[in-house]
């Protein structure tokens, strides 16, 4: 498989790209995060059910499209540079954990629902004051209760913890660490939105309470370690879109605004500064594509491609983000402007499943240093 | 005792009565003043008549005739203190000394004791939407009536302007010359009815600063700060102070990107025996002081009489550096609290999200490195940058 | 079988006869062949006689006639072998090229066999000590005569000179004229009693390169490669080969400052699980592959027709600034060792020294940064930069 | 005390630089570097005996000058930056070490010696595959013998160790760790002069194999503890001056090189780069100048003073140094142009008396982090 777009691949990026900007430009944006949702549901029903994305790359078996990680990740980038809020990610870790577990029964019930976007799921890892994404010991416990679980302790960073309806929760059980199913409405259950930097991005810190829940079968080690890759391919894919965005807003602003009578791009240290955002996007894409290519045709080299994309993508829109206020002047820095969003959405992407040192770790892990 | 310990002495006997120690505990959202604005004119005006406000200036206005030494020892004893003066801040600092300098004896009786005694409140107006590093491209106007001047136009970035009884203004009386060369300042009335305040909310969510909206705003002939169109000259003066109070922070401690407060930050997480996280604590501890010593060494300099010229930018670009740097260190020890947020926390992200607004105000980073690279290394100035084409012939910000 | 699959397995088989596999534990000093040049020049002819030299130039002057597909198949399986071919890099490379596109008909019979059997050798002759990046602004002169052109004048930073039978040079054939208009690409005999090659010692105490010196060396009327006074067009052919050639390293195995010889590095001073020097080779490793597959998209885009422009500059611009990376995290692996200095070090030492002058070969990374961001972002020219002075009113370095 | 230089520092700094640029100028440094000997004996003799430099903050009462650290400081910055190679360095070390040992029958017998520059001491604290500059634990060991000691061991780094006659020897004795000081010649010592990268300063590694040795009294751990404040004072000034000479030499190019018509420093890619520099040497030097006043003044602080400054004159001037040759493009480097041995002398310099880590790591020690 090649590292350059299929037409496919450009006729869907194309589509959603369009579809972003009719139905959720940035002023749209902001008005969806000044409100309570941490999305608009009709905008959700129009990536997940038009354009199909809750689904695409379900296996068709489970009603979804089957589609190629390089395919999702096409359309992720445009939803990222457009810091479109959705509960897409939340989703596509929710199904790709169980088809990793690969659970027939819950499989048959959940999967087509998630593919059609007609519930949102969401995974429920982290927990308070542990650094790592995916604890290797949750204190999260489950303990047998009727004919199925009773879940205790806290997960953070959950997202769409507010509104997803399925809740994949990783727990300490009586065989060891699993994954257990909690579908909403549940007793016992307390939801709080974070109030977090990005206002994009709606986490939200879930406490169980003697829950009710139901073990789903399989390998959970090996299906969270995969859906770390999940993650890292995801979220790579938003920030690459994002760093695009960021690069093209700030382009475009170094044409047309002037300063001491020149373009201020014509200045070489602004030009300069946008030749290093390139780069950093650049380079950052084409490991990511060739993640990508790894999860589609190579599994043996998702980790290292993965975690090495996302390292990349994370520290680079960082930077870019923050130079793209920086070269904007005063007017970057205004609420006005979207600027700040970009940066914010920045600042906590690069701590979203994982931090930077995290993403390193898993890396070096990966290749065996 | 030397007249500089008595001095000292005197001043630390009065802060302990009339000021309350810096709290490291409290909250510092180093965004301006969260004492209500009659509370810092009372102080204001106790300070001025105990002896300590314009330690440096004219005894004939208002002043107290003293020397740098006087201030200098002033300003260390009052570190140790929560000095509720921030609206006097720009006033004192720019406007005043810009007066001091360059104003009418008839602008200095009038203007200066009042400033000193906390009763009234200047800021200053430079900025504009689209003439940011490059003020002198400025496009409001003052325009010539019969009795003096007519402004129009917007500026911007102005902190303090919702409650300030004076602005120094920059507008332009004629167009026809080169940029530079047909600027005028102007002391305008900011509660002349033409004048409109407008907070701006910036990235963190507050609202620091304002727009100012000048609609046929009349000022006296009269009014002019130095001379009818050599208002750049009294802006350099302005420009130059201000950079040099901008870049001297150093180790503050109401820095929320501070070694004192990320350490506890990092100490609160359990991080600070991390080794790497415990060396990039060190370094920019290093940097900090370092930046402290650098300041100290340019404020020396200027007390024993020699020129720091445009030393002052190499401050101010340090210092954004080292806030940038330090955020990026902030969001490495912060974690994933970055993205749940938590009330202890507010001063510490606000702190990150401003890093680079810190960075911008007063002259972006590029615009620092060429002061620093033309005026302090005697390279070349920029080809294409053209100080001779009419005002009116300029290509301007579309 | 599909036909390259074929053309892979048949390249493949001759490599394991003909070549000697890679050596990793082997010194690579990556600056020049070690092997002696009669060895190169046999391994040439035989690269040839199988059919892998020139695989996609065409038949009717020595090539094979083949596709960009055929090139990587045998690149790809070329990377497990060392092959001896350095002294014909440069001219398979760029004059080659050149010629191909831009030569005479006589030119391209008359020279591009003999390049790819390996009987003649090719070096390039562009910079000067006055003329680095600006190229353009190069001083050797080539005078008309009556039978065609004399040249004098400097060149610098040329390698393979030493034992080069011809070189592709640049020369001013009119100072009246814009810089880039009165230059002209000659063919030039390196066995000329005028051209004197002296080797040029660079900072690792190694002499990669020469200077070249040329006193009234003449060259015939027909040794013009495109037209007179067009030679920066054909130089703009040349310099884009050159900096894609350049960028495309990434994870060479041979790469002193590469993942592989600082792991190993590291592990020799059990640092490898030292938390922050295992996070930079990581990262090291994130950055190699991700220029790998930069370089990679490019070359598939190049396959698919698709138009590169001025990318190349971007991959070399990336591999500079990771060398420049990798030299610092070499460093603080070899930590005082660098201080002693050992034998089996002295890869990796002189790969740190040399990073600066990587990063310079080709065009400084300021260079690299302006053409990506006006030829790839599209932005505004350096003011100031004049294209239309005549050569001999241009200022220039003293 | 002021941190602005004293008319006397002035005047000094002077008086050095003038001799620098007679007597050891450039070209002749690269004539020593090229020879058998780490420095020139006439050129070290002025510095020594002329110029006063050996025994400047040697105590009066031992034959020193017993000037301030600032002064030496001025001193040391102008020997940085000619690169002037001398064996100053060590007998500042080997000085101080004595003085801060107080063994009053060696300092008496030694330190008028060391101060007139009639010979050359050295200190020789670290060990083969110990990245502590100053080993916790040495693995060179002092025992008995007749009525002194005999050393056993190797020590690496050791300045000037091919020509010192005095070596200041770590070791673990009978009663703890010691300073134990051998006289050449002595049988049983064996040198080799390294091959390090960089030519101006030489150092050797020495073997002791039952080398006679005697044991200076004094509290060995306390006065290595201040040998390093000293070695780190000394070494970031010589930077200092390096990094100002590289500064200078750069902006000297950038007006002169032309490039597309304009000389390279009127281009912000240059332009900026230098502005960097500049601030890169003025507050290393800002925190070196607060670091001698401590020296001077409030010793306490010295410990955080001097790890500072040094951390950050060695980082910065090694910024410097690759910027030197980046900036100069191709001339820079050539083996001609001299920008290569100020990158080199910074490279070695950046690990000399502990690399970057240790000395972060010394000044969280201090700070109590």
């Amino acid at each position: 498989m090649s590292l350059i777009f299929t037409d496919d691949q450009k006729s869907l990026a194309q589509t959603v790209k369009r579809f972003v900007a009719d139905r959720t430009p940035l002023p749209k944006v902001r008005e969806v995060i000044g409100g309570d949702r941490s999305y608009d549901p009709e905008v959700w029903a129009g990536l997940a059910g038009t354009l199909g994305l809750a689904g695409l790359t379900i296996p068709e078996e489970y009603g979804g499209a089957g589609a190629t990680h390089a395919d999702l990740s096409a359309a992720l980038r445009e939803l990222g540079a457009g810091l479109v809020p959705s509960p897409l990610l939340a989703c596509v870790l929710a199904a790709g954990t169980l088809v990793a577990l690969d659970d027939e029964e819950v499989n048959r019930k959940l999967l087509p629902r998630l593919a059609e976007g007609h519930v949102v799921g969401t995974l429920a890892v982290s927990e308070p004051g542990n650094r790592q994404w995916i604890p290797a010991r949750p204190a999260t416990s489950a303990v047998r209760s009727g004919g199925g679980f009773a879940l205790s302790g806290t997960k953070v960073a959950v997202l769409n913890g507010a509104e997803a309806e399925l809740l994949l929760v990783q727990a300490a059980g009586p065989e060891g660490t699993g994954v257990y199913l909690v579908e909403r409405p549940a007793d016992g259950l307390t939801v709080a939105k974070d109030d977090g930097v990005d206002p994009t991005r709606g986490t939200a810190t879930v406490t169980f309470d003697g829950t009710a829940a139901r073990l789903v079968a399989g390998d959970a080690a090996a299906a969270l370690d995969h859906v770390a890759d999940l993650a890292n391919l995801a979220i790579a894919s938003e920030q690459s879109g994002a760093m695009g965005a960021c690069l093209a807003m700030t382009t475009e602003f170094a044409k047309i605004r002037y300063t001491f009578g020149q373009p201020i791009g014509a200045y070489q240290g602004v030009k300069h500064k946008l030749a290093d955002m390139y780069n950093l996007w650049a380079l950052s894409d084409a490991a990511l594509r060739e993640a990508t290519r790894a999860a589609d045709e190579e599994p043996a080299k998702l980790g290292a491609a993965a975690a090495a994309a996302r390292a990349l993508t994370s520290q680079g829109y960082l930077a870019s983000a923050k130079n793209t206020m920086l070269l904007h002047g005063g007017i970057g820095f205004t609420w006005e402007h979207d600027a700040h969003f970009f940066y914010k959405n920045a600042i906590a992407g690069n701590v979203l499943a994982g931090d930077a040192d995290y993403q390193l770790d898993r890396l070096a892990d990966k290749l065996g240093i | 005792m030397t007249s500089i310990d008595e001095f000292r002495a005197r001043a630390r006997a009065w802060l302990e009565q009339n000021a309350k120690p810096f709290d490291e505990a409290a909250g510092h959202d180093g965004e301006g003043t969260s004492v209500p604005l009659e509370e810092s004119k009372r102080f204001q005006k106790a300070l001025w008549e105990a002896g300590f406000a314009g330690i440096t200036w004219p005894k004939e206005y208002g002043g107290q005739g003293l020397g740098a030494e006087e201030l200098i020892a002033f300003n260390q004893e009052a570190a140790d203190f929560e000095l509720p003066t921030g609206p006097f801040v720009i006033g004192l600092g720019m406007p005043g000394p810009t007066i001091l300098e360059l104003g009418t004896e008839e602008q200095k009786r009038r203007h200066l004791p009042p400033m000193l005694r906390g009763e009234e409140i200047w800021c200053q107006l430079f900025s504009e939407p689209s003439a940011g590093s490059d003020v002198a491209s400025l496009q409001t106007t003052a325009t010539r009536t019969e009795t003096g001047w007519v402004v129009n136009g917007q500026k911007v970035w102005t902190s303090g302007a919702q409650y300030s009884d004076f602005g120094a203004i920059l507008a332009r009386t004629d167009p026809t010359v080169p940029k530079h060369k047909g600027i005028t300042m102007f002391i305008v009335d900011m509660h002349h009815p033409g004048v409109t305040v407008r907070p701006l909310v910036v990235a963190t969510g507050h609202a620091p600063f304002n727009e100012v909206f000048f609609d046929n705003v009349e000022v006296p002939a009269d009014a002019v700060i130095g001379e009818v169109d050599k208002g750049w000259d009294a802006a350099v003066v302005m420009l130059r102070n201000e950079r040099v109070a901008i870049g001297a922070g150093g180790r503050a401690r109401t820095n929320a990107l501070g070694y004192d407060s990320l350490l506890e930050a990092a100490r609160t997480r359990g991080l600070e025996s991390d080794p790497a996280i415990r060396r990039r604590l060190a370094l920019l501890y290093a940097r900090e002081s370092a930046l402290t010593a650098y300041g100290r060494v340019l404020h020396e300099e200027t007390t024993a009489g020699i020129q720091i010229g445009a030393r002052g930018s190499a401050a101010k670009l340090a210092g954004a550096e080292l806030a940038l740097w330090a955020a990026d260190l902030a969001q490495d020890i912060l974690g994933s609290d970055l993205a749940l947020g938590s009330a202890d926390l507010d001063r510490v992200v606000a702190a990150v999200v401003g890093a680079p607004g810190g960075a911008v105000a007063g002259g972006t980073n590029e615009i620092q490195r060429n002061i620093v690279g033309e005026r302090v290394l005697g390279l070349p100035k920029d080809p294409g940058v053209d100080r001779n084409t009419p005002f009116n012939q300029l290509k301007l910000s579309r």
